[in-house]
């Protein structure tokens, strides 16, 4: 609310230019963040690979893009959605320890990357990728993907019995087993969906600036827990949903991007985005009591 | 002579195409030359890289061809290894410090005061051209903190407001990530839109294809002609060459890593066989690639 | 002496104690009874320190006093067995028994310490157990105990025990009455707090009920009859605890061959039929929780021939032992009972997931009216089916736990581990009723308790265990508590028992 | 004897210490006896890496017991480098104890940010965390600094003993230090009581909310006194992530027994996952592993780690066992 009060006042925020950056900006995070609430709100804290995931998301589509644009599509998603279905088994058939299971993703995708690409670039041959960062309408790709993707997301998890089975497996996992519902097939569920929703995200990073690249990723993982945190999802578990993960994506770069409005230094600018997330944070637990 | 001699290559992340690329250039120019290369690779993590050279000197090895994430960082363990007598190529970026000039032996590889310079002047040309007789210019530039990005910043505006009329409005920092770029992109349209901007430099052909994204969602036309934003890129990369063919960059410049490397390994191979080196050997562009020369380039800018 | 002068406690709208005054004489046991929600708990942790009272004050022989902590309430000499299980199981036995206590030294290794909390623990009947032991290596019931010795470790002239004996068989509730006893007999004075009346009436000389957070009567146990101690507590009459016995069918619904379990189990059987409750009678590590365990899938190193409804069921696997139609109701609501962070409606639905859902999509009017028919089967009020069911007093957390059974298609075997752990007189008939009508609509009962009474009031058939080994069996009529006592404390002698 | 050998070999602190055997017989068989791994000068570099790793760990460790999460040490380091930096150009140990001083009341703040507000830790450290980010900017003016007494930089690496360094000794000194104080005095006990069960321990009389308090101050120390030292160590400080060191505290934490749920680990088995990394790092760069083959060297004892720890593993190998016993009948 008080971000967009301060929005309203700052000139050149309300325009389109402004809004359809930050949108756009939002959008990325926003699919990782879909991703990550699934891990989160199955009891799994936090993934560390889902960054790197991407990266390599992005090679794989760029690779396969002269294969046609549903071919790419496809191999993408097919592919970091097998990679965090891996993990998710590892954690919910074995109970290996998450954040380890995530961090040995992390070092194993991004040394076989390295290995396989020869750290050499790959590009994009051919065209197909154009339509993912137009616009349709008003609204750029992206935006619509990730709001189609929200929608989804919200619709699984408020609707659906594997939602429902998630969040018992997320607040209670022993109780939640006990009725039925099956805690390692849904933690499998749960990785698989974070896997499709990051590989959206870098479907549209990698056709909107064209290139397969590892370092694509970088700094999504925290990106991602920064907008879970700040939209208010539980941090342990059981509580939360992809609306309130985008929402806090949104948050997130709305404030970036007054700051950049405002002229603010670069200094001052990641000052203040820390004091506004350390804000929301509290402000929104004061709220909720 | 520099058969057998043992080299020690110290780079950030080698996933990272730039950085992949001097890799390749390094080892394979050693190989051909005999030389054995040993690469040692950080996540940009400073401290690591100085502990990787105090491993390297206790090892003795021959030459250290390095990469300096930090440039002051890097003093200490340059410090031990001079004392070890292990002579150092600097590549990616050279020590500005007068006080560690004497830390190594040369520095093989671009010139980013030049290459901002170029950029500058290539940027005004092409102002000048559309028509323009004051503009306002923004950088999206990679990390400030150090290395390129502060160099080539520099060198840049330097360049361009030698030009009257010709001014750079704001500078943000986007630590080379595309994402942020079209963000800061986007946010600087708005923030200037009432004085209108009238060309982007973006650093690299990443973040200058960032800058084009954010103008056409902004509803603006990137290009050439006059009332079009005229952007400028660098570090010649695929997407850069595309844009350029497509009318919606205005320039970029040559950089080619692979290069970089065989440079440093040259003039390794050139120490080792008795030679005097000097501080620095620049590869520099003489010319910048624009829609006039852009199909000589498209091979060497997709490394 | 301690004296609560008209203390009342409110939590917003919700009055948990109105003006209640009381007094608390050195040398007297003096237990408090009431409904779940009566405000019993609420009084302790007013007096431990945890909760500020709304109004009244708290004096000491006559002088009033402020116990702004449970640090502090230890300080003034009131030492509290809370009711939920306060013991930390990644300390060792020692280190839980001086856990923040005042008297512990910076370095709180000390021998004259350990010697202390040995005798304390030999005085429960524990001089077995190691000190250095683990408590996480620990079953429930010592976990209990270790909680109880560091109350009595610490020399109040206040001893407060909120349900102490929820999870001890009765070997060791002799001890722990035992050393109330001796803590009496030094002239200190004793509040104890039971769900089980048969205590109320062995140990306390006092009795005060409460009822609705009002005091209901206060006065000499020995002028109070069971009947009238009821009507005190509910209000009304008591209704009769135990349901009717019921018709069981014939055909076995679980036939149990060979069960064995590893160090806990050793070649249990039994055959339970349709309609059928069968109590497994055992004291803490007699393996009657393992046998449950077993069957619910929960062990996955157990083996056996175990047949459900005449298919072979393999082990080891809850998954399994679901799709065979077998379900627990666990006695532990907090860990693997209900999700306490969960709204009630959430609660009553979770277990039939898929017959609420088409193609995988959930029909939200199939779930409020499903919740609606179950919460109303087990007695939950249906109009709180948003609220979260941590906000459920403990009796009610238990109908959520049976009321999710309600309508589950595939169900033919519930197994049960101390169903009414916790839980008052007139929930405990209502949880009773619960489980025989779950029976008439034939299903079988497989269940454990240590409660003796509940036991032999329940039960169609009964088998008593000790240390993993069967003792006895009885048939309806012919089990009475002191044969069923007297099996699960004394082995026969030609069985040694598996881990004697 | 044999039981207690037995005990020791299970102890989760054991844990570390015996992956570490397999990773330096991989190593020494791949060095194939030219001598680049056991020597003085790798351990002196395991114990760099131990030093710059070790008070980071120690610090997020420590919190993880008392069922906490200072996601703040990676910014914490940073900061504290900048810092101690800025004001340690007269004296370094002014300069260390600003830095000390920072990091001990932010930490604390911190503390009492997550109990008064009764806030995740992790979502406030998150804020603590992008906060100090910003103020290391701000204090640079996002520019590396450089740290202008060589001489410092030079005495906290050099070598003491022949393996030793004083920041090596620091970081150590830090870790015998907590251990005894966990082992042996009430507060370690009560540090541990509060993450094993808050509420419990509240109950038996514990100040549990002073605990945390305490508990987000030292490590905030912690991570600010070590990050002082890393800058110093490199006469440099930067706004900008300096050293990456939030991963390998954590993967040191968990390797090391720390469990995320509260109550367990050591300081000793923490110590035990910091070597454990170190050693992989130097082991495999001294017989000269490429780089992407590090990365999955990393990645598999990772796993393999994870898969040891995996609290369903035993269970799924019964039900294999079973399976195959069924077939032949
Ligand atoms: N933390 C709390 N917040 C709000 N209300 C509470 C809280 N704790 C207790 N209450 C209220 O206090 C009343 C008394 O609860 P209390 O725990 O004292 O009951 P009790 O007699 O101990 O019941 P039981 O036999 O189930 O232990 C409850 O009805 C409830 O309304
Ligand atoms: N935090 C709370 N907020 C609101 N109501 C509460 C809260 N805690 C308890 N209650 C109310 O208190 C009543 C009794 O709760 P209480 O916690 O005393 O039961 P309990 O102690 O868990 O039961 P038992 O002791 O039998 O296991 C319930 O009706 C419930 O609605
Ligand atoms: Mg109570
Ligand atoms: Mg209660």
């Amino acid at each position: 609310m008080a971000v967009a009060a301060v929005g309203l006042l700052t000139p050149g925020f309300l325009t389109q230019i402004s809004i359809f950056s930050i949108l756009t900006a939002a959008a990325f995070t926003g699919c990782v963040a879909i991703g990550m609430t699934f891990i989160t709100l199955g009891g799994n804290v936090v993934s560390f690979s889902l960054g790197v995931t991407l990266s390599a998301t992005t090679i794989i589509f760029t690779a396969s893009l002269p294969f046609g644009l549903f071919a790419a599509i496809f191999a993408a998603l097919a592919f970091s959605a097998a990679v965090m279905a891996a993990q998710g088994w590892l954690v919910g058939y074995l109970g290996a320890n998450p954040i380890i299971v995530s961090l040995a993703a992390l070092s194993i995708i991004t040394g076989a990357g390295t290995w396989i690409t020869g750290g050499q670039g790959v590009y994009p041959t051919g065209s197909g990728g154009e339509i993912l960062s137009g616009t349709i309408g008003y609204l750029p790709v992206p935006v619509m993907v990730c709001v189609g993707l929200m929608l989804v997301g919200q619709l699984i998890v408020t609707r659906t019995s594997f939602g429902r089975r998630l969040i018992m497996v997320g607040s209670n996992r022993k109780a939640a087993e006990i009725v039925g519902a099956r805690p390692a097939s849904t933690t499998v569920g749960a990785y698989l969906l974070s896997g499709v929703a990051t590989g959206v995200a870098a479907i549209l990073i990698s056709a909107r600036y064209r290139s397969g690249d590892f370092e694509l990723g970088n700094g999504y993982d925290y990106a991602a827990i920064s907008a879970l945190l700040v939209g208010g999802n539980a941090i342990q578990g059981g509580a939360g949903s992809p609306l309130r993960a985008v929402v806090g994506a949104l948050g997130i770069a709305t404030i970036q991007s007054l700051l950049v409005l405002w002229g603010l230094s670069t200094q001052l600018q990641y000052l203040v985005v820390g004091v506004a997330v350390l804000l929301a944070i509290v402000l929104q637990a004061a709220g909720e009591r | 002579g520099p058969e057998g001699k043992r080299i020690a290559l110290f780079i950030g992340p080698t996933q990272d195409k730039f950085l992949g690329g001097i890799t390749r250039g390094v080892t394979d120019a050693a190989a051909a030359k005999g030389m054995k290369v040993t690469v040692f690779s950080s996540p940009f993590d400073p401290t690591l890289q100085a502990q990787q050279i105090d491993d390297a000197v206790a090892q003795k090895f021959d030459m250290l061809i390095l990469q300096p994430i930090s440039q002051k960082a890097v003093v200490p363990p340059l410090t031990r290894a001079k004392a070890a007598n292990i002579p150092v190529v600097l590549v990616v970026v050279p020590l500005t410090d007068a006080s560690s000039q004497d830390l190594y032996l040369s520095y093989a590889g671009y010139d980013d005061r030049a290459l901002g310079s170029l950029a500058g002047e290539t940027m005004a040309k092409q102002l000048t051209d559309a028509g323009h007789k004051e503009a306002n210019v923004v950088i999206v530039a990679g990390s400030m903190d150090e290395g390129k990005a502060p160099i080539r910043q520099k060198a840049f505006v330097a360049a361009l407001e030698s030009h009257p009329g010709f001014k750079v409005v704001a500078t943000e920092d986007t630590k080379w990530n595309p994402v942020t770029a079209e963000t800061m992109a986007g946010q600087l349209l708005a923030r200037f839109a009432s004085k209108g901007i009238a060309g982007i430099y973006g650093m690299n052909d990443t973040l200058a294809n960032a800058s084009i994204q954010a103008i056409v969602a902004a509803g603006l036309k990137p290009g050439t002609k006059p009332g079009n934003i005229i952007v400028v890129g660098g570090n010649c990369q695929g997407v850069g060459i595309e844009n350029i063919k497509n009318g919606k960059m205005a320039a970029t410049l040559f950089d080619n890593p692979v290069d970089e490397g065989k440079l440093a390994v040259d003039k390794a191979a050139d120490y080792f066989n008795g030679a005097k080196l000097d501080k620095a050997y620049y590869l520099t562009p003489a010319e910048p690639i624009t829609s006039a020369n852009v199909a000589a380039f498209e091979k060497p800018c997709t490394y | 002496m301690l004296q609560l002068d008209r203390v009342s406690k409110s939590f917003g709208a919700v009055l948990a104690l109105s003006e209640v005054s009381l007094s608390f004489e050195p040398g007297i046991v003096h237990a408090i009874c009431g409904e779940n929600g009566a405000g019993k708990s609420t009084l302790v942790k007013i007096l431990s320190g945890q909760f500020a009272a709304t109004a009244g004050s708290i004096l000491y022989q006559g002088s009033p006093v402020a116990i702004p902590s449970s640090r502090a309430a230890q300080q003034f000499g009131i030492s509290v067995v809370a009711q939920e299980l306060s013991v930390c199981p990644d300390l060792s036995v020692y280190d839980n028994i001086w856990l923040g206590s005042v008297e512990t030294p910076f370095f709180h290794k000390r021998s004259t310490l350990r010697a202390r909390a040995r005798k304390v623990l030999s005085q429960l009947g524990q001089s077995d157990l190691s000190l250095d032991t683990p408590v996480r290596s620990l079953s429930l019931g010592h976990r209990q105990l270790i909680e109880i010795a560091r109350a009595l470790v610490r020399n109040a002239h206040t001893l407060i025990l909120d349900e102490p004996t929820a999870t001890l068989s009765d070997g060791e509730i002799g001890l722990l009455f035992k050393a109330i006893e001796s803590a009496r007999a030094e002239g200190c004075a004793v509040v104890y707090i039971s769900h089980r009346l048969n205590e109320i009436y062995a140990l306390c000389s006092t009795t005060t009920v409460l009822r609705n957070g009002r005091l209901a009567y206060t006065g000499p146990t020995s002028a109070l009859s069971r009947e009238d101690l009821i009507r005190h507590m509910l209000g009304r009459p008591s209704s009769e605890m135990f349901p009717p016995l019921g018709k069981t069918g014939r055909e076995a619904a679980l036939t149990i061959g060979r069960l064995n379990v590893p160090e806990r189990i050793r070649d249990f059987s039994a055959r339970v039929a349709a309609g059928e409750i069968m109590c497994i009678a055992g004291q803490i590590g007699s393996g009657a929780i393992d046998v449950i365990e077993a069957i619910a899938g929960r062990a996955y190193d157990a083996s056996g021939e175990v047949e459900v409804g005449g298919k072979r069921l393999a082990l080891g696997s809850v998954e399994r032992s679901l799709g065979a139609g077998v379900i627990l109701v666990s006695g532990d609501r907090a860990t693997d009972g209900i999700f306490l962070n969960l709204s009630v409606l959430d609660n009553l639905v979770a277990a039939n997931l898929s017959g609420l859902s088409r193609g995988g999509m959930l029909r939200q009017a199939e779930l409020v009216k499903f919740a609606r028919a179950s919460g109303q089967k087990v007695g939950i009020d249906v109009d709180r089916l948003k609220a979260r069911a941590w906000q459920f007093s403990g009796g009610n957390q238990q109908k959520l736990a049976f009321g999710r059974l309600v309508g589950c298609k595939g169900i033919r075997v519930l197994v049960m581990n101390e169903p009414t752990r916790g839980i008052d007189v007139g929930a405990r008939a209502d949880i009773y009723g619960l489980m025989r009508s779950f029976c008439d609509e034939g299903y079988a009962i497989l269940a454990t308790s240590t409660d003796v009474e509940e036991v032999v009031g329940i039960s169609d058939s009964v088998v008593t265990m000790y240390r993993g080994e069967v003792v006895g069996r009885y048939r309806r009529g012919e089990a009475d508590s002191a044969r069923i006592v007297r099996d699960i404390t004394h082995p026969s002698p030609e069985g040694n028992g598996l881990l004697s | 004897m044999d039981a207690r050998l037995s005990g020791v070999l299970k102890s989760r602190d054991a844990r570390p210490y015996l992956v570490a055997v397999p990773i330096l017989l991989a190593v020494l068989a791949i060095d194939h006896g030219q001598g680049r791994v056991l020597t003085l000068s790798s351990a002196f570099s395991v114990l760099q890496q131990f030093a710059t790793i070790g008070p980071t760990a120690l610090a997020l460790g420590l919190t993880m017991i008392a069922r906490e999460f200072d996601l703040s040490v990676a910014g914490m380091t940073n900061f504290a480098g900048c810092v101690a930096v800025l004001c340690g150009v007269q004296d370094p140990l002014l300069g260390i104890l600003a830095a000390g001083c920072m990091g001990l009341v932010v930490g604390a703040a911190q503390g009492f940010l997550t109990i008064a507000l009764r806030l995740s830790s992790v979502a406030a450290t998150l804020g603590g965390l992008l906060t100090l980010a910003g103020a290391g900017y701000v204090i640079t003016g996002n520019a590396t600094v450089g740290y202008p007494r060589m001489d410092v930089a030079l005495m906290v690496n050099s070598p003491v003993l022949a393996i030793f360094s004083l920041r090596s000794i620091f970081a150590l000194t830090t870790f015998v230090a907590a251990a005894l104080i966990l082992a042996y005095t009430r507060i370690g006990r009560d540090l541990i009581a509060t993450g094993s069960d808050p509420q419990a321990a509240r109950v038996a009389g514990v100040r549990a909310g002073l605990m945390v308090v305490g508990v987000f101050a030292v490590s905030g120390f912690l991570a600010a006194t070590g990050g002082a030292l890393v800058s110093y160590s490199i006469a440099a400080a930067s706004p900008a992530a300096l050293t990456n060191t939030l991963i390998p505290a954590v993967a040191a934490a968990i390797i090391g027994g720390v469990s995320l749920s509260g109550g367990r680990g050591t300081p000793l088995g923490i110590a035990g996952g910091v070597l454990l990394l170190s050693m992989l790092r130097t082991g495999m760069s001294a017989v000269g592993i490429p780089p992407f083959a590090q990365d999955l060297g990393t990645g598999i004892v990772l796993f393999a780690v994870a898969l040891a720890d995996a609290e369903h593993l035993r269970m799924r190998f019964y039900e294999l066992q079973r399976i195959g016993r069924k077939r032949p009948a």
